[in-house]
């Protein structure tokens, strides 16, 4: 069989997510497993354009559909993640006026 | 309004009403209580009109736009449908009652409210959005509009569950947030792997033609994967107990009796067409199987009250998923008994958190073995969660019992005695770790002062009827049983 | 990280064993990927069957506005849960200070390139309805040129009313509400549109929604709820005790 | 169309960024590696024969959400700079 581009870009959205999703379970940071979560939103994007080129000629315009709301979903629950990064760090750090609880910071 | 020549304009309501709500609290910030519980009855009484809808003129289809599918995305509201948004709307209507009694006593009982009217502000809206899109989630036939349902009961849950702002609910936020994250994305590729293989979104036709061609195998198994990380089940179950039991009270209540039910219902609907469940359909039971044995070891080690309960809903999950194998066959009696657990566990465990925060209210802690004596001073909150805990344990005539009798007497019938078995050794799992909380709640302690009682009456009477329901539920089941028939 | 609370031992101590779990999943779904079989081919041709009916000619604008029009409405849902959520979670936590001013090379950018974000978004909005472009496209710019603003310390976020803002925000959610539930009332299903006012009804969405989307971007990046920033310290305080 | 050394090379890169972005242990390279992969996604999408999407990507994909991550970045700089610094020597 013949490789297409579009065959060859699904392969990489597909390898971009497995990358991803490796990450998610390894990364150390926080904010390495944020990232991880787009490059695996990334990777399914591509992988989602390439059933566009299905069938013949004509280009399917439900999946480029899809692929454009994901996007937005995607920038909000990121925004989300972020700002409840910031706040957990903000909550972890001991505010001046106030003794750290030691254990507070870590249950859960 | 005049009378429409469409017929199923009922099916849209129940998603409207709660999103209109959610933004007049959003934009009206001076009393957003008041709105919140206007536009909770009224979703509840349109809840109820499509459940009557459904069980006299049978399945009801909307076609939004005037498209109708492959190209546009159609409402399907048919017996477990509908029964799974009348399960919402009187457990919702029943957690809006206390959730305004609960912010009222906490505005009232402290000086610092400025950041309790924030939380109240921020509630009501996500609330009301929580319940619009759980409500869509029951009633959409197309899967990747499924897909923006999940996202959106994702990220409201999150968002409530980081309301109460203590450091580790906010970390188990995050993990919650991650998980339904990864389990969103894995749906999501299960379903390009759906539409690859059968070129429509309709779920319908997807779950009618699972033809075990290698594309669907793989669809079905990266859904239903997705799924099971969202409703936690067993070996996916670690971010729920801290993500419920650290959350505000209604708040874990809306969480662990609605939320993970409506990703547990999709896996149903993704199963139900029966292709495919004769031959892995014990790869969920067995899940299952662990988990109500493992949930109801950790239930019964934990020394808080709510992580009690949140482990016990790590246990009933397990009884959501044992029944699949049941489901081969077309008599509808395996379906009946997973429903009767879902809506069972729904009531049973919305009164039992409901009444643990009480507790925790009243108390300001939550430790079992401190309890003694609260029975005295919120003897209503004490009898709800004594009889949210008889339902757990599938006592007669709780509807706990009624789903627990539907199992084990299909089980039996289709010779699964390994899985009658496991149901009877997981009510008597749950007896223990329910006896353990029930006899701290309700032991015979006198109190030497009575301390002034800080909750409002209406936190103890909705979490009553609540459990009052899960009791009827028992004595009414044709009902539920009826509508569930029409599919 | 001490407080993320969610090392996982195993994987880290294995990370092979995870390297080649990970590869044979990606094996499998490549497999299945690639495997020949009867491909059903999409929806392209029933799209372009309705297409004369959808009032517009962009085959993507007539998916996204008028056969799937209700997955773009609850996306304008999602977005303002985002910014719902992002505001709970500062308005109880504690504020930043307001960022410094970041230079003279972005504010000689800034006078540049503003005018011309909005003249693009004004441009791709235009374009929406027959070629590559549309309210998210163009919704973007504008939340771009709003983050631009933001980057310069304009404060434009906290000059505007609040009402104002929040209203902008819950526009196009609002508009899609109405729009659907006018269907509704003339005995129509949900979110469907007269074949006469389709393309109209179209427009007026794509505005409603480039708009509401580029605020909810910008007010995303922003993160603050201006309301709350007067009371820092105790905000601090209160954040620490219990529930 | 044919694969051409141009897509087998942009996929390799998008691999190998997305590979660098999660390996990174530092958090600002790695962000800045991301908004070029979302860059480099893009001009994929265009080659795909999706410019709708090429757009959306340049625009939310790799400009937004990379200033979203910057901005997160440096919030987290004041709070955490002494403890990563700790960690870092703890690894030593």
């Amino acid at each position: 069989m013949a490789l297409s581009p579009s065959l060859l870009y699904g392969l990489t959205g597909l390898m971009l997510f497995v990358i991803g999703l490796a990450a998610l379970f390894t990364s150390p940071q926080l904010l390495g497993k944020i990232l991880a979560v787009n490059i695996m939103a990334s990777g399914i994007f591509l992988f989602l354009i390439t059933l566009a080129h299905g069938s013949g000629t004509l280009i399917d315009p439900v999946p480029q559909a899809m692929v454009l709301t994901g996007i937005v979903v995607s920038v909000s629950s990121t925004a989300v993640a972020l700002a409840l990064l910031c706040r957990i760090e903000a909550a972890a750090r001991p505010p001046a006026h106030l003794p750290k609880k030691k254990d507070e910071a870590r249950q859960g | 309004m005049n009378l429409s020549p469409d017929s199923s304009a009922w099916i849209i309501w129940p998603v409207v009403v709660p999103l209109l709500g959610a933004v007049v609290c959003f934009l009206y910030k001076k009393k957003p209580r008041l709105a919140g519980h206007f536009f909770a009855v009224v979703t509840c009484g349109t809840s109820t009109v499509l459940g009557w809808q459904v069980l006299s003129q049978g399945v009801g289809r909307h076609l939004l736009g005037g498209w109708s599918p492959p190209l546009g995305i159609s409402l399907r509201a048919d017996g477990p449908a509908a029964l799974m948004v009348m399960m919402t709307a009187v457990t919702g209507l029943g957690i809006t009652l206390y959730s305004g009694g609960y912010f009222q006593s906490r505005l009232a009982g402290d000086s610092q409210d400025h950041r309790f009217r924030a939380q109240e502000q921020s509630f009501w809206p996500l609330w009301l959005l929580l319940w619009a899109a759980l409500n869509g989630l029951f009633l959409s036939g197309d899967i990747f509009n499924i897909y923006i349902s999940l996202e959106l009961v994702a990220l409201s849950s999150v968002g409530l569950t980081v309301l109460s702002g203590k450091p580790p609910s906010l970390v188990a936020a995050m993990r919650y947030l991650l998980v339904s994250l990864l389990g969103s994305l894995t749906f999501l590729l299960g379903v390009g792997f759906f539409y690859k293989a059968h070129g429509t979104l309709e779920l319908a036709v997807i779950s009618k033609a699972l033809a075990p061609t290698p594309p669907v195998i793989m669809a079905l198994a990266l859904v239903s994967v997705g799924l099971m990380l969202k409703t936690a089940l067993f070996p996916f179950h670690f971010w729920l107990p801290p993500a419920h039991a650290n959350a505000l009270a209604p708040v874990s209540a809306i969480l662990s009796a609605l939320v993970i039910k409506g990703s547990w219902y999709l896996f149903y609907r993704f199963w139900q067409g029966g292709g495919l469940l004769a031959a892995v359909g014990i790869v969920p039971a067995l899940l299952g199987s662990v988990a109500i044995i493992w949930g109801a070891f950790q239930a019964f080690s934990q020394q808080r009250l709510k992580m009690l309960v949140a482990y016990s809903t790590v246990a009933q999950i397990g009884y959501l998923f044992v029944a699949f194998p049941l489901l081969v066959d077309s008599a509808g009696q395996g379906r009946d008994a997973l429903f009767y657990f879902a809506i069972s566990h729904s009531c049973a465990k919305a009164a039992m958190f409901l009444a643990a925060g009480t507790f925790f209210l009243q108390l300001g802690h939550d430790r079992i073995r401190d309890l003694a004596g609260v029975r005295q001073l919120l003897p209503v909150s004490s009898f709800a969660f004594a009889l949210g805990g008889v339902s757990l344990m599938g006592l007669p005539p709780s509807g706990g019992f009624i789903a627990k009798y539907l199992l084990v007497s299909k089980a039996i019938s289709q010779d699964l005695w390994w899985l009658a078995l496991i149901a009877v050794v997981g009510s008597g799992l749950t007896a223990v770790y329910v006896f353990r909380a029930v006899s701290s709640v309700l032991s015979p302690h006198l109190l030497e002062e009575r301390p002034l009682l800080v909750v409002a009456a209406s936190m103890q009477w909705s979490a009553l009827a609540l459990a009052l329901l899960a009791i009827v539920l028992g004595i009414m089941a044709p009902l539920p049983l009826a509508l569930l028939e029409v599919t | 990280m001490v407080n993320s609370g969610r090392k996982r031992v195993s994987p880290a101590h294995r990370p092979w064993l995870l390297l080649v779990l990970l590869l044979l999943f990606f094996a499998a779904l490549a497999w299945v990927y690639l495997v020949p079989g009867s491909v059903p081919g999409g929806l392209a041709r029933q799209v372009d069957a309705s297409l004369v009916a959808s009032g517009v000619s962009s085959r993507v604008t007539a998916v996204l506005l008028n056969f799937r029009a209700y997955d773009t409405l609850l996306e304008c849902f999602i977005l303002l849960l985002g910014v719902m959520v992002v505001w709970s979670l500062r308005s109880a936590g504690t504020t930043e200070p307001r960022q410094p001013a970041v230079g003279a090379i972005l504010a000689a950018l800034e006078r540049l390139l503003l005018p011309l974000m909005i003249l693009v978004a004004g441009y791709l909005l235009w374009a929406g309805s027959s070629q590559a472009g549309g309210a998210f496209q163009a919704g973007a710019i504008l939340g771009g040129a709003g983050v631009l603003l933001l980057l310069d310390s304009s404060p434009f976020l906290d000059i505007l009313p609040k009402k104002a803002l929040v209203w902008g925000i819950t526009l196009a959610p609002l508009f899609f509400l109405a729009v659907g539930v006018a269907a509704l009332t003339q005995g129509r299903p949900f979110l469907t549109y007269r074949f006469q006012e389709a393309s109209l009804v179209i427009v007026a969405l794509e505005v409603a929604a480039a708009f509401s989307i580029g605020l909810c971007l910008a007010t995303l990046f922003a993160g603050r709820l201006p309301e709350y920033e007067s009371e820092p310290a105790q905000d601090k305080f209160a954040a620490k005790r219990g529930e | 169309m044919v694969v051409t050394a141009f897509d087998m090379l942009l996929c390799l890169t998008l691999v190998w960024l997305a590979w660098h972005v999660l390996a990174s242990r530092d958090l600002f390279r790695a962000v800045v590696l991301f908004i070029s992969f979302g860059m480099l996604m893009a001009l994929g999408w265009v080659r795909l024969r999706a410019p709708d999407l090429a757009l959306a990507e340049a625009a939310i994909g790799s400009g937004l959400t990379g200033a979203l991550f910057l901005s997160a970045l440096r919030k987290l700089a004041g709070t955490t700079k002494e403890k990563r610094r700790l960690d870092r020597d703890e690894e030593r």
